[in-house]
């Protein structure tokens, strides 16, 4: 299987996300001016200040030449997760729902956090177990999910609530703990935690590898049926 | 011609950056206020405005979270005349 | 009014800092009066920032060769060869003053500047510390204000730029009321036949600009000549503050990169104090050839700049190369990839000059030694201060058994020198780029990864009060503790940087502490054997009040085979034997306790024997790598106690001790004492092996408070309230 | 009372703010743009506006590197009326 790992002018994670997924599959860079895939499985947009983050998180990257293609392959059923940055572009390309703010306490806040698992029926989350506890580090400083009252209880209702941050460990203000959610048909998916930095206990912890390894048994199942 | 568009937070959605400044006044000793919003101010120089209103849906605010305006040329101050 | 007046009688050379013996020397080198652009020019070549008059000769001092050198001071970074083919480079520097008046903006350039001399010589940066010096936090607002912008500024360059900031340090001292410190060290590895030097060479090579357009930010001295040339309602050309725009940089470090990795520079130099002047004149100067430039070809983010103006800007995000005109297509095309603006302002000539055009007429025509080579270094003239003579005797040490010395302990873990920094770092990115193996506030030293396993170590220290207290000794003790940080860890050190911040180097005083203060750091590195690859000075950091504490800062790389076998500051282990190792005799003098007192610092501080430090802390160093030790701290600010209760704290877990009356609960002596811990037998074992020196087993890993018999039984739980809060107040 | 502080950069300071919106503008196919800045816009509510340069000057806007300028009550619209 293949990730595809876009690189935006201010991209920083994409390093560490493409030699995470690397770590359970091929890997790739897909250059933001490019409107090309090359025959990625997943795409994977990575964290970092796409466009030095000027205006709105994501505001900018969102209409990247690459992005167009990925919003077409989105529609199509192709698998996206979206980290930190990356969520943020998602939001604002509306491939998810809600909105990322600035952290309640208006700094940039880099610490490892216990995340819920809530939604094991992904194909993100399809190796973990409901309710194990990743613990994966966050840094940002726009990180605060949101989304409108009623969008909420939907979200939570129809299972699109996938990551929640552990008791104790909100980092950044979001509503209801959310630290990850997923889009109705389940395959765009967005965190603020970076699962890309915790793939191996050598350098923190390895909570991250098993949303990696989610991707690439899913993939895998998909391409055995 | 110029323009300026003013994003603020909508209403009723935590607004910290507000908070922090309306604390930081009481703070300095600065009475009577009640309450404060913190937003974005953008402002062009530019040929027309007609697709101002479409620079904002697409890029400039977030209808999600953010409520705009747009000020239009004759009400912007000349900048020589910020400072009071 | 009155002002004008008599500034417009000042002759120009002095408002641009220029004393009149220097002046008459430019005028005998060129044999005419040097115009506008070649006086605004020259006054930047020969300031302090530029020529180095005060400090130079003094920095001859410090040892600069080693076996892992593979670049020494002179070029924009040091590096050394940390094998696997690799080089690091790394360099400290100060941006004080600009951080003083703008705090945010100013840390944010300022890392923005120590990142570009790193991928200035090729390196690809990995790391950022920091090392901050502030007023008291708890009774200054404006520390308070100081404190929170800085971090926040760092962060914003670092973060957002993908560099990790790994450690750093900060101490609050009311001498840095005024006049706060911010210095940032960066590390850059590179394969070692990529590094780069910054020497122009063949003539008729382009010289190409690179990156932002050129605004009137930060048009230091030489806005005299503005302000002198300018009329009313002119505000708007007064030179403003630098603004970083770390996305621009991100751009230009990719672009650099991918430019040299496909053999495209001839050389590469970034633009920083005294922007394209400073730049193109070292340049030429260490190619030993001359270049003729043409200012209307730089392009401006502002209208109607002046020739001076644009040699002088120091907008930010900018580098300067030299390209072989063949390839200069191939430039703009990796240029145009990352969006990064490559414009051909000149020409290597070999006239050995440096002549400036504007619209092809001629503005500037300056012999390059003259601007590089001929601006007098001038002799210290230190005395001692007064207190010297009085000063006697260290304060004795109080012995233990004076009552419980546990309230003492929590007042020190609570104030702001020694509590916990997690507020602060928490701010920093430690993770991107996945090579961090020890992340801040978990060792005394940052350990990042390498490719075949191995792992480079780094920390940086200086404490002010000390090298107040004792400039020679304290000096030299920052090198000491700076290297005891790196062998906690297992690392041995490869090179040292450093950067002096002291006040008006031309009052005796000043003089002296900087003098005693370079004679420690330079001796200290002798006895350890490891050369000083680079660095940076600044000097007048004064404020009403008077000079600061002298700073020097340092910073030591280091090298371990094995990243997986870091060493650990936490105890690891119930039952785990806990030694006290070092010839340790510390001293109250200038301590923290001494701080919490209310005294002032008084030396002398204890000495220390080099030669007998440097098998320390290749002990110390084996002991880690082969895992005898399951932990190792040195003692550092607050004494034994302090150190204890850090290895409690880190690792959950308490401990019991006994210690020698003689010996001070909060007596310090940094570099040379260290709490280690182990399995009993190996840790015995290890503690005979050779240079047995001073080692003395204390007691034991256990249970869940710190019980230092007969002085003091804490909770590690109440440690960590203490200590934990740390800095968050004054966020 | 109600009162807005527009915050703005000064003139001749790097705004790579405003750089970016610029370029993204164009890239998104709006032409026409010259000029692009992005500040800040603080709404306050409070009970007289006599203390706001002061505000201003101490809190509100950094004088070192932003202009400010104060737009008093009766030119700011409704919030409930925001959206054009
Ligand atoms: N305290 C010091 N110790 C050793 N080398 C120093 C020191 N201060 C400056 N240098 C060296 O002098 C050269 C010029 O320094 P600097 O002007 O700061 O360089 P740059 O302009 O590249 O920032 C550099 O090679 C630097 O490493
Ligand atoms: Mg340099």
């Amino acid at each position: 299987m293949r990730f595809g790992v876009v690189r935006f002018p201010g991209s920083c994670d994409d390093v560490d996300a493409l030699a995470a997924a690397k770590r359970v599959g091929d890997a790739v860079i897909l250059w933001h001016a490019e409107r090309d895939l090359r025959g990625a499985d997943v795409v994977v947009i990575p964290g970092g200040f796409s466009y030095g983050d000027y205006l709105r998180a994501g505001a900018i990257a969102r209409f990247a030449p690459v992005m167009a293609e990925v919003i077409e392959f989105a529609h199509e059923g192709g698998l996206v997760m979206g980290i930190c940055n990356g969520f943020q572009v998602l939001c604002e390309a509306g491939l998810l729902p809600g909105a990322l703010l600035p952290n309640v306490s208006l700094r940039f806040v880099c610490r490892q956090v216990d995340l819920d698992v809530v939604n094991d029926q992904t194909p993100f989350t399809g190796a973990c177990d409901l309710a194990e506890t990743l613990s994966i580090p966050v840094k940002h400083t726009t990180g605060r999910y949101y989304a409108p009252p009623e969008e909420l209880l939907e979200l939570s209702a129809g299972g699109q609530v996938v990551l929640r941050y552990a008791e104790g460990h909100n980092p950044n203000g979001s509503l209801e703990d959310i630290a990850g959610v997923c889009n109705e048909p389940r395959n765009v998916f967005g965190l603020m935690p970076h699962p890309e930095h915790a793939v191996d206990p050598l350098t923190g912890s390895a909570g991250g590898l098993r949303i990696f390894e989610s991707l690439r048994a899913h993939v895998d199942g998909r391409v055995a049926v | 011609m110029r323009a300026r568009v003013l994003v603020r937070p909508k209403e009723g959605i935590l607004d910290p950056q507000g908070q922090t400044v309306h604390r930081a006044l009481e703070a300095l000793g600065f009475a009577g206020v009640r309450d404060v919003h913190v937003g974005r101010l953008i402002e062009l120089e530019l040929d027309d405005s007609e697709r101002l209103p479409e620079m904002c849906e697409r890029l400039l605010a977030n209808p999600l979270i953010e409520d705009w305006e747009i000020e239009d040329d004759h009400r912007a101050p000349e900048r020589e005349a910020d400072r009071p | 009014m009155s002002t004008v007046a008599s500034l417009s009688e000042t002759p120009r050379h002095r408002q641009l800092g220029l004393t009149d013996h220097e002046y008459e020397l430019i005028l005998e080198r060129l044999g005419r009066e040097p115009n506008t652009v070649e006086l605004a020019m020259l006054s930047l070549m020969w300031s302090e920032h530029c020529a180095y008059k005060h400090s130079r000769k003094l920095l001859r001092r410090l040892p600069t060769s080693g076996p892992h050198l593979l670049m020494g001071p002179g070029e924009n970074a040091g590096a050394v060869d940390v094998g696997g083919g690799l080089a690091l480079a790394f360099k400290v520097e100060s941006h004080n003053h600009p951080s003083a008046v703008e705090p945010f903006q100013g840390a944010a350039t300022g890392v923005g500047g120590i990142l570009r001399d790193i991928f200035a010589v090729g390196a690809r940066p990995i790391a950022v510390l920091d090392s901050l010096r502030f007023g008291e936090p708890e009774r200054s607002e404006r520390s308070r204000y100081l404190l929170g912008r800085a971090v926040a500024g760092i962060g914003h360059y670092g973060n957002s730029i993908g560099v990790p900031t790994i450690g750093g340090e900060v101490y609050f001292e009311p001498s840095y009321e005024q006049n706060c410190l911010v210095n940032a060290m960066c590390l850059g590895i590179a394969p070692r036949e990529r590094l780069i030097r910054s020497a122009a060479a063949g003539p008729g090579n382009l010289v190409v600009l690179l990156g932002a357009l050129t605004g009137r930010d930060g048009i230091g001295g030489a806005s005299v000549l503005a302000s002198a040339e300018l009329g009313e309602g002119d505000e708007a050309k007064r030179p403003s503050v630098q603004i970083g725009d770390p996305f621009a940089e991100k751009k230009l470090l990719e672009c650099c990169l991918e430019l040299l990795d496909r053999g495209l520079l001839v050389a590469l130099q970034d633009l920083g104090a005294a922007g394209l002047t400073s730049s193109i004149s070292e340049m030429v100067s260490k190619g030993g050839v001359g270049v003729e430039l043409d200012v209307s070809h730089v392009p401006l983010r502002e209208s109607a700049m002046e020739p001076f103006e644009i040699m002088v800007s120091e907008s930010q995000e900018r580098m300067l190369c030299v390209v072989e005109p063949p390839r200069f297509d191939e430039v703009l095309a990796v240029c145009q990839r990352w969006e990064t603006l490559a414009t051909a302002i000149g020409e290597v000539t070999d006239s050995g000059h440096v002549r400036v055009l504007d619209h092809g007429e001629p503005v500037a025509d300056l012999p390059v030694h003259v601007l590089v080579d001929d601006c007098p270094l001038y002799d210290l003239k230190p005395a001692p201060p007064a207190r010297e003579a009085a000063g006697g005797e260290a304060p004795v040490a109080q012995a233990g058994g004076r009552g419980s010395d546990a309230p003492t302990l929590l007042a020190l873990l609570r104030s702001p020198n020694i509590c916990s920094r997690r507020p602060l770092f928490e701010q920093y990115d430690w993770i991107v780029q996945s090579r961090t193996v020890r992340r801040p506030g978990q060792t005394d030293a940052a350990v990042l990864a390498l490719p075949d396993g191995s792992g480079i170590a780094v920390s940086i220290d200086g404490n002010g009060r000390r090298v107040y207290a004792d400039p020679r000794r304290g000096a030299a003790e920052a090198v000491f503790e700076c290297a005891a940080n790196l062998a906690c860890v297992g690392a041995e050190p490869l090179g040292v940087t450093n950067c002096l911040n002291f006040g008006n180097p031309e009052k005796p005083t000043v003089a002296w502490q900087l003098t005693e203060a370079v004679e420690g750091v330079a001796s200290a590195c002798e006895a350890l054997d490891v050369p000083v690859v680079g660095g940076n000075v600044s000097l007048y950091n004064e404020a009403p009040a008077g000079p600061i504490f002298p700073t020097p800062v340092i910073g030591i790389v280091g090298k371990l085979p094995d990243v997986a076998r870091a060493g650990r500051l936490g105890f690891a282990r119930e039952g785990d034997a806990i030694a006290l190792v070092g010839p340790f005799e510390p001293s109250l003098a200038a301590s923290e306790l001494e701080k919490l007192w209310g005294q002032p610092p008084i030396g002398p501080l204890p000495d220390a024997d080099g030669g007998l430090l440097r098998h320390l802390h290749a002990k110390i160093r084996e002991g880690v790598r082969s895992q005898t030790l399951r932990s190792a701290h040195d003692v550092a600010e607050g004494g034994v106690a302090v150190a204890l209760a850090e290895c409690c704290m880190a690792g959950r877990i308490g401990a019991r001790v006994e210690l020698h009356d003689a010996l001070d609960s909060f007596g310090e002596a940094p570099g040379r004492g260290f709490i280690v811990s182990g399995p009993a037998d190996a840790l015995e074992r290890w503690a005979d092996s050779e240079p047995s020196g001073a080692c003395t087993m204390i007691g034991e890993v256990c249970g869940d408070a710190l019980q230092i018999v007969s002085r003091l039984s804490l909770p590690v739980d109440e440690l960590l309230r203490a200590w934990g809060e740390g800095l968050d107040k004054f966020f």
